[in-house]
């Protein structure tokens, strides 16, 4: 790399610069600034194993240039990209402190150069893997495949996929999971209306609705609330069903409840 | 000597070449050829006819014959093999989506017992469940949980992580490998923490303590 | 001499016979049978190893051949023939240039993560990408990488290696060329300290508490 050091810009060819510039029409087209390193170290006509690394450095801080010349938006990591290979070039340009720390420019440059080679690697594979004789296209499977014997032996099967989504149903679900609330001390209607249709038939005369609370319930207040209202709107159902009477004598005096007599239905 | 456009430039392939192409498509077709559609899928020139007289003979006795059925040929297991081909008529079904659930709970979180897998869930899991999820030696029963009940715990099987080509259960993909890979569409609502992947240490200590009882 | 009752009271079939009996089974399924299938479908005390051999002799050269799939054998047309067959094609997916290089990436390097391959492509890897090659199953999850945060890793399966009639992973076409350029080492950018994969080192308790952690 070192035969490298003393091109200055001016040592680009007009023709790779005008190469260069022709990039910028197309600058959506690349998948990232590696890939228009890719693209750029082609100018170079050399093996990537040779490329110069300054040299390329110096394309694109001119690509960059120019896109900014000609106003166009360059994503953000092109923009890192052209600072580190600023930081790039000077290093390399600049006979290297003793005093500094971390990697010297020319090891720097060699990752780079590497992660070139790398690429044009696995995509030079790309294109053998997608050029072999695929199945289904080239060759192929069986046609006809026999299930002569219907032995109905069922079995299941589910995917990974299937499992890992399912999990992730269930996880996700938790994230929304509605308010569920303690059933341990509510009571719920249908539970108070169960429990007063059983007693309402001993009940002849006007009682007060709190006597049908459940018992151990009226200990705890918020047992006491729920049952009380549960209780209550039971009362309300009951009366609707024309099972029963209510009555209250005034304002927050107790509520009472009685028997409706069949023939009254 | 004009060259004419056509295939029949070429001279017709030897029969020996026949016979291979014709074997090929008999192979590869869903239904039986005819020798008209031989003719018109082989180069100009051939003698499917031929090829088939030959490729039937080297068939005799094999596995698999050369079979006619109506006016068309096909490749057909030799009928005295039949009984080798009942593998095949196995009917797989999807696993239900309780099924699936309970097993995805198992696996991320044995051992678990039947109520842990009621509380994840959120409804209750029916015998019926856990039943077919043994009889596909997918779960099995773990060592009891040291709680009051002494309630039987479920782990997976050597089976199960050979079926999904896992390692070993700690292999299976977190919430955010999934949703990085797009598997999973819905997000949490922001400020929710991503859950299963790192689950709380706590809970991970008792775990271990009961697998390694095991 | 006393014969006992089960199955081996009978001698398994003459090698002839068995080569049959494979090249029946082969015949009727479209995706590779593994030997230890074969073993399980076919009468007890058979070698389909060995029919697999002479079978194997037996279409060399002809219309379809015998192919090994990683463990599992198929028959396949030879890709020679594949002109013939415009009529059983089936239109695939195109894949874009991001999933061939993933997929090339994931074949060669793998196991490998998600930011492996971003490192490699030096773009972002697409949430649709990678899914599209799960749902071709041409790559799955391969276990964890023990470096911090557990990262996840891709590999390639066994449709993968039938679809590109690779008979294993290590027939990569250009692997060898590759791995000598030192084109498959993982190298980390200068002043970047390499955290090595602990996985060999792991011990069997630490692999139990970080599979409940997660």
């Amino acid at each position: 790399m070192q035969e490298n050091f003393d091109l200055s810009d001016d040592k680009i060819s007009v023709s790779d610069r005008v190469a260069a510039e022709a990039l910028i029409v197309d600058v959506g087209a690349f998948e990232g600034p590696l890939d228009l390193l890719l693209t750029l170290s082609r100018t170079q006509k050399v093996d990537l194993r040779q490329i110069s690394i300054l040299a390329l450095a110096r394309q694109y801080l001119a690509f960059v240039e120019k896109a900014k010349q000609l106003r166009l938006e360059l994503a953000a990591d092109y923009l890192v990209m052209a600072a580190w290979l600023a930081f790039l070039k000077s290093r390399l340009l600049l006979p290297p402190d003793p005093k500094e720390e971390g990697p010297s420019g020319e090891e720097l440059a060699a990752h780079l150069a590497f992660q070139l080679e790398r690429l044009q690697g696995m995509r030079n594979a790309a294109a053998k893997l997608m050029a072999r004789d695929q199945l289904g296209r080239d060759f192929f499977a069986r046609g006809i495949t026999e299930d002569v014997q219907r032995v109905r032996r069922v079995t299941y099967t589910a995917t990974l996929l299937d499992l890992m989504q399912g999990y992730a149903r269930i996880r996700t679900r938790d994230d929304f999971r509605p308010f569920v609330m303690d059933r341990q001390h509510v009571m719920t209607m249908e539970q108070a209306l169960e429990r007063m249709r059983h007693l309402i038939g001993f009940a002849g005369d006007w009682t007060d609705i709190s006597s049908y609370l459940p018992e151990g319930w009226d200990a705890d207040p918020q047992r006491r609330r729920s049952t009380t209202a549960a209780t209550f709107a039971a009362s309300l159902e009951l009366a609707k069903e024309g099972k029963i009477e209510l009555r209250q004598g005034e304002s927050f005096a107790p509520i009472e409840i009685r028997k409706r007599a069949p023939r009254d239905v | 000597m004009s060259k004419p456009e056509n295939d029949s430039l070429f001279e017709a392939p030897p029969i020996g070449e026949q016979e291979r192409m014709v074997e090929a498509i008999l192979f590869a077709s869903a239904d039986p050829v005819s020798v008209q559609d031989l003719i018109g899928r082989m180069p100009h020139g051939c003698d499917p006819a031929e090829a088939i007289a030959y490729l039937r003979k080297r068939y005799e006795g094999r596995g698999v014959n050369l079979v006619k059925i109506d006016n068309a040929w096909a490749i057909r297991t030799a009928p005295d093999l039949g009984f080798l081909m009942q593998k095949e008529s196995v009917e797989t079904r999807k696993l239900s989506r309780a099924a699936i659930e309970t097993l995805a709970i198992i696996a991320y979180h044995q051992p678990v017992t039947r109520a842990d897998i009621e509380e994840i869930r959120g409804v209750s899991v029916s015998r019926g469940t856990l039943d077919q999820l043994i009889e596909l030696e997918w779960i099995r029963f773990g060592r009891r949980r040291m709680t009051p009940g002494r309630p039987v715990t479920f782990v997976v099987t050597a089976t199960f992580l050979d079926h999904f080509g896992l390692e070993s259960a700690r292999d299976l993909p977190g919430l955010k490998d999934l949703r990085a890979a797009g598997l999973l569409e819905n997000r949490p609502p922001p400020g929710v923490v991503d859950v299963p992947d790192e689950e709380d240490n706590a809970d991970g200590n008792d775990d271990q303590t009961e697998l390694f009882e095991e």
